[in-house]
């Protein structure tokens, strides 16, 4: 047991950091530094400079473009990329369709679609829930009926993240309607101009129009787009979460609002005295810094421990549930932080670097903003009570 | 010791419910909110019409003097529809204002005008450092040659924007000590700057900075006015928690409603035992409230100062908790359409964030609650 | 709405005040004031004092010996005695059992046993729950079968509450095995000196032998000792449950143990200074001040409004809840005053007014018992899982 | 980054486990409690016999020398059966005073008596204010004409009773500021008094109350101490994480158990969806707490004082909480069974409950933090 990084490890994260100092823009890192969300373009200019480097899918093989980095040194990179400002990589093609691909697509599809991730030139999204079925996903109702060389799709997509500006989609549809809830589904790629697709954005808490609605009417997609066989797409869809789960925790963004509660808690007065020197709040920072610490050591054993696992564990919930509660947990204490300032509000500007217009304090103009929206984080992508049941059926079934 | 109200304190209940059924229905403060104004000058209207805006007024004005109990009342239903008219600002806290410590002119001018909803006063104390509290002011008011001049800046002013009068207080360094001024200040006078903006509860606030502004002296409302506002602000914290407790019980209900509706896994939500649970809690969480929210009031009426200080900070630590828990609750039991702008829960997961916020939050009255132990 | 007592109700509470200074013993006081639990003998001598007094039981009707007092009279009279560290009542003769024989019993029945539960000469106790039946009483097994005039007793009553020094024991047996789980079931009263009858004290956390395992093994009971009708006890134990809960929140033991909290906070430095000054101490006292503040006005709230009630309501359960988190949580508060001085353990001697004898500060020595005793209180009586349960119920289904 | 234990110390984790199946059965620890000394000196042999009690001792003194990460894969191993023999006061925190400050007298005279079993050490040097601070000592040795005079108190010395030797701070004031020595004094020395007791946990231990206890120079071992004693305290903090962590997986474990058991309203009551959210609940502050008893174990090994300062403090406040929440639940999910004293669950509570209050409470310990931030 050593639980410090090895040498060769600590190479690798001061390359990454050389790195960020000499390409991550300083216009996109102010943002990010204080507090206020990556724009569209931040995210597509920030994966075309990692591509250009070489580090398009830093976790990806080798023969498909990536480094083949292990997982600690995922982590590190990520949580270097994150304190320094940098905007996320997009998750849906890199980190969800990009592994299903690998294996699951053909060749053709991989020689297509796997360079367009990496390159940024494709923005996936994902095509999971529905109006009817946000948690449980086995009672989606979207259609697709075969007509020759295509297939026909008809139905709804709800609670879609950032398809709006979206290439292309990954979707599950269901292609056998007498089979049983989790058996005929079918696992499609939908290019999003195609005819009879509308997409309606919906704003979140926050103003931002984070997530959409889309509906197919008589959309045609060839059957070459299908992934693996027909009817077992539920498979790759567990493969595909089980994937998403890497850096469920989000440490690194974590501790990037970590680092900002700290610096707007030592800038902000209330009652004469910075917020931080109010022994109360201090120690709130102090219980939810230990917390933190608690999550990356446990975010490092888990997928340390990974490849040795036997059987399925309820780590990746464990690592989401906290992730969530600890990141919002941090959006409330710098809520909390500006007292009275938290009351004035505007939408976010989509783009870098500009802050919201509002009197008072620049540090306080996106807080409230970063509050309302990380209300999601409990909910989307399997709420926090999927995840505890998960965890208990693991536990009690073992 | 008794908790109902009396049949003039239900009519008056009745009164706003008539008012806001007929003025808001579904989606009223939502409406309100995408306009210039930010509230229906219509709905004002109406408040007066209905004799609300008179709540507060002395009798002798020809007001209703309801009191504190009566207010309670008809702020807990303008609440449960987030009315975004500005009540508690003008027909609670300034007119109280201006009945308490007004000239007999100042309240001649300003009394029948507020009854009538023809003009809107609010109350510009707030200067950003924590509680309510009548001493807690920068802003200096100095004697110059039969006029004030007064230098600062407000925080957070709500429905400053709509105001017609400001009402604003000020230090005034006396050889026995700083003492607490008001002054009845012309939003368009010289000196004063507005800076307007839209608030989380989708209401409208202005900061306020004052530059040399010049005042006459007949601007001054009352002398040592520290023991009247203090009570005018206990008064103001108390109708601020009937809205939150009227907020409260609604969402409770929208999300009971919600959760027996919504089919997962084959079944209503509510059929699971932890969202049961959570409601449950939820619940407990929405009847402490409401028994602090009654003490509050109960406290306007006959606390003495300090017993009243330490109720009302316990009464906004106990709302302002259930704000956080109900309102995140509610969130993430109502899932996606919970963290959608579009859908009634936003409305008032917002209203209850921006109550924790307003006249001193959660953690300061417990740190003042603390100090009186 | 007013929420100040009355004029009327001062005067009763002055008259309180009045007779605990003067009759209240001291050694009793002094115990119960320290944090310690009362003793058996505590007990009975107090209820011979307020029997002596003519307040044996001040919430009965006058007609049987009570003062018939209103509610918040009720209210004071408890908060009064628990505040000047007066002993408990024992609940199951005058809040359990007693309400239900003026309701259901018959004259015989009543002219016996009333007078006898006000003078505390028969020491009543609860048979309800059963090794496979706590909270789900309506499985209870231990059988009566009808012997010419006698009912004959079988089976087994586990969790009853000082049972070892009963006469008396007011007990559901299941008289007809082949109805629904709650038919079938009568109200007995049984003389715990009926041959037969074996009790096994159990030691709860704190060592006190505090609870019970009851035996029955062909006890004969005279048929004339059941209440009301065969095979409807169940109608009584329902209507007994919700009697119980009148002082369920336990506000004034509450208060006595914040104001105990307050003087130790006060008294015992660590790191040189008293708690009470640390900032996050007393902002966790300061909490939970409110909060039983809050439990307080709820609970007053609650019994006014009992009598206009027109449907079921939760407020028992939530005033069950809460009740005992705050004085688990006071527990706990106080067991952290002391920090490493809650190591040291000794069981409580029985008898007033002695603690138990261990070095350190006296105000030291009952406090980690008394938070080991505490943990009881969210379990017993319907655990707070079942009050939740309740509450959902009411909340949902109206 | 290597989260796994060495073929070796997987070899001592077996050995532990050995000695507890063979040791202590299903109830060892309760018989033990009831007897007079409270712990078995025959299972303490058997320590010895397996080598578990050379895990500190030097190679040079013909120990194991297994570190902080032996010594947590055998705490966590003596926690999960809540082994109650001195492992943790001997053959931790004394074994290291003395092999790190002893004289090579002194190591020679005690090391291998205490690996061999025949002695057991325990340091005395807390005070009852607060945390494991090396510095935090108000006993006072004064030089006398060639010995040393000692005159303070030490509260709760775990194991003092069946000690033979104690080591016990004091503060020396010396021209260039106080320092913390230590001295070995012999448990029947004059001047030496120990009032013993029965734990929470149902060990023993003792109050000492040193006056004018009069020890030879040779008694003093080392010189300024601070450093090492701080090395010390902080491996006996390790260790007590271990202990902990393993007492919490135990409990867990009996928490699913008897919950798939036990049948309420016809079902088992795990089937009972809150109940299962509790229980994930408490694997999560597990999994916490086991992530960061590692982390302290390794610090250890490796950290430099302040940063291991700050991340022993981090781990006893996750694993203090842990104790509490998990220890709580546990109770409250074995309902009547969890509050009788008889079963279990009962031994487990006390134990978490203990190590919550041991080498600085949790509130201490988020204290400390605090002020590295």
């Amino acid at each position: 047991m050593d639980l410090n990084y090895s040498a060769a490890d600590l190479q690798w994260r001061d390359e990454v950091r050389r790195f960020l100092d000499a390409s991550l823009p300083a216009d996109t890192r102010g943002r990010l530094l204080e507090g206020l969300p990556a724009g569209v373009e931040d995210i597509r200019r920030w994966q075309r400079t990692l591509y250009a480097h070489g580090w398009g899918a830093v976790a990806w093989p080798e023969r498909f473009g990536g480094l083949g980095l292990s997982k600690v040194r995922q982590h590190l990179f990520e949580l270097e990329c994150a304190t320094a400002g940098a905007p996320p990589q997009l998750p849906f093609g890199l980190k969800m369709l990009g592994p299903v691909l690998m294996q699951f697509g053909n060749p053709t599809q991989q020689q297509y679609f796997l360079p367009r991730i990496l390159s940024g030139e494709h923005w996936w999204c994902q095509g999971y829930s529905e109006p009817g079925a946000g948690s449980d996903l086995a009672s989606l109702k979207t259609r697709a009926v075969l007509d020759g060389e295509h297939y026909v799709v008809n139905g709804q997509k709800a609670w879609n993240t950032l398809g709006q500006h979206a290439d292309w989609m990954f979707c599950l549809v269901r292609t056998d309607a007498a089979a049983k809830p989790q058996r005929g589904i079918s696992f499609l790629l939908i290019d999003m101009r195609s005819p009879g697709i509308s997409v309606r954005p919906t704003k979140l808490l926050d103003g931002t129009p984070e997530v959409n609605e889309i509906w197919f009417e008589n959309v045609r997609v060839p059957v070459a787009q299908r992934v693996g066989e027909e009817n077992q797409g539920w498979t790759y869809a567990k493969f595909l979460l089980e994937h998403e789960r890497t850096s469920i925790a989000g440490v690194g963004v974590a501790r990037r609002a970590m680092a900002h509660l700290r610096r707007v808690a030592a800038v902000h007065s209330q009652g004469g005295r910075a917020m931080i020197e109010d022994p109360l709040f201090r120690a709130r920072v102090a219980q939810l810094d230990i917390e933190l610490t608690a999550l990356e050591i446990t975010n490092l054993r888990m997928i340390s421990q990974e490849a040795s696992k036997t059987a399925p564990t309820p780590d990746a919930s464990i690592l989401k549930i906290r992730g969530s509660q600890i990141q919002q947990a941090i959006s409330e204490l710098l809520l909390e932080t500006i007292g009275i300032r938290a009351l004035p509000f505007a939408e976010l500007p989509a783009q870098a670097p500009a802050s919201p217009a509002l009197p008072g304090p620049v540090h306080a103009a996106g807080l409230t903003a970063n509050y309302l929206n990380l209300r999601k984080l409990s909910i989307f992508g399997g709420s926090n009570e999927i995840q505890k049941n998960i965890i208990a059926h693991m536990l009690l079934d073992s | 010791m008794d908790f109902s109200f009396s049949d003039e304190q239900g009519m008056l209940m009745d009164a706003a419910r008539r008012l806001v059924t007929d003025q808001y229905g579904r989606d009223g403060a939502r409406q309100r909110a995408a306009t210039a104004d930010g509230y229906s000058r219509a709905t004002w209207s109406e408040f007066a019409r209905l004799g609300l805006l008179a709540l507060n007024v002395p009798e002798e004005h020809g007001g209703l003097d309801a009191g504190p109990i009566g207010t309670l009342a008809v702020c807990f239903v303008l609440g449960e529809a987030l009315v975004v008219e500005p009540f508690l600002s003008s027909a609670v806290l300034a007119t109280l204002a201006i009945a308490r410590l007004g000239s007999p002119e100042q309240r001649l001018q300003w009394l029948p005008r507020l009854a009538a909803g023809e003009a809107i006063a609010v109350l510009a104390h707030e200067e950003g450092d924590g509680g309510p509290v009548a001493t807690a002011v920068r802003t200096v008011a100095v004697a110059d040659g039969g006029e004030w001049v007064l230098d600062g800046c407000k925080s957070v002013v709500y429905h400053a924007p709509a105001a017609d009068l400001l009402l604003v207080t000020a230090r005034i360094d006396a050889p026995t000590g700083a003492q607490t001024a008001l002054f009845a200040v012309p939003p368009d006078a010289a000196g004063v700057a507005l800076q307007p903006y839209v608030t989380v509860d989708g209401q409208r606030a202005a900061d306020i900075s004052l530059h040399q502004l010049r005042l006459p002296s007949s601007a001054r409302m009352g002398a040592e006015v520290g023991a009247d506002l203090q009570a005018v602000l206990d008064q103001g914290l108390a109708a601020l928690c009937a809205e939150t407790l009227g907020a409260l019980e609604r969402l409770m209900r929208m999300t009971l409603d919600y959760t027996r509706e919504r089919v997962q896994f084959g079944v209503p939500i509510a059929r699971f035992q932890a969202l049961q649970h959570r409601m449950a809690e939820m619940a407990t969480h929405l009847e402490f409230a409401r028994s602090m929210t009654y003490l509050a009031a109960s406290q306007c009426v006959a606390g003495e100062p300090a017993g009243r200080a330490a109720a009302l900070s316990a009464a906004k630590v106990i709302v302002g908790q259930a704000a956080r828990f109900v309102g995140q609750q509610a969130v993430q039991l109502h899932g996606g359409m919970g963290v959608a702008d579009e859908y009634g829960v936003s409305h008032y997961f917002k209203r209850l964030l921006a109550a924790e916020c307003r006249f001193g939050a959660t953690a300061w009255h417990l740190t003042r609650y603390a100090g009186t132990l």
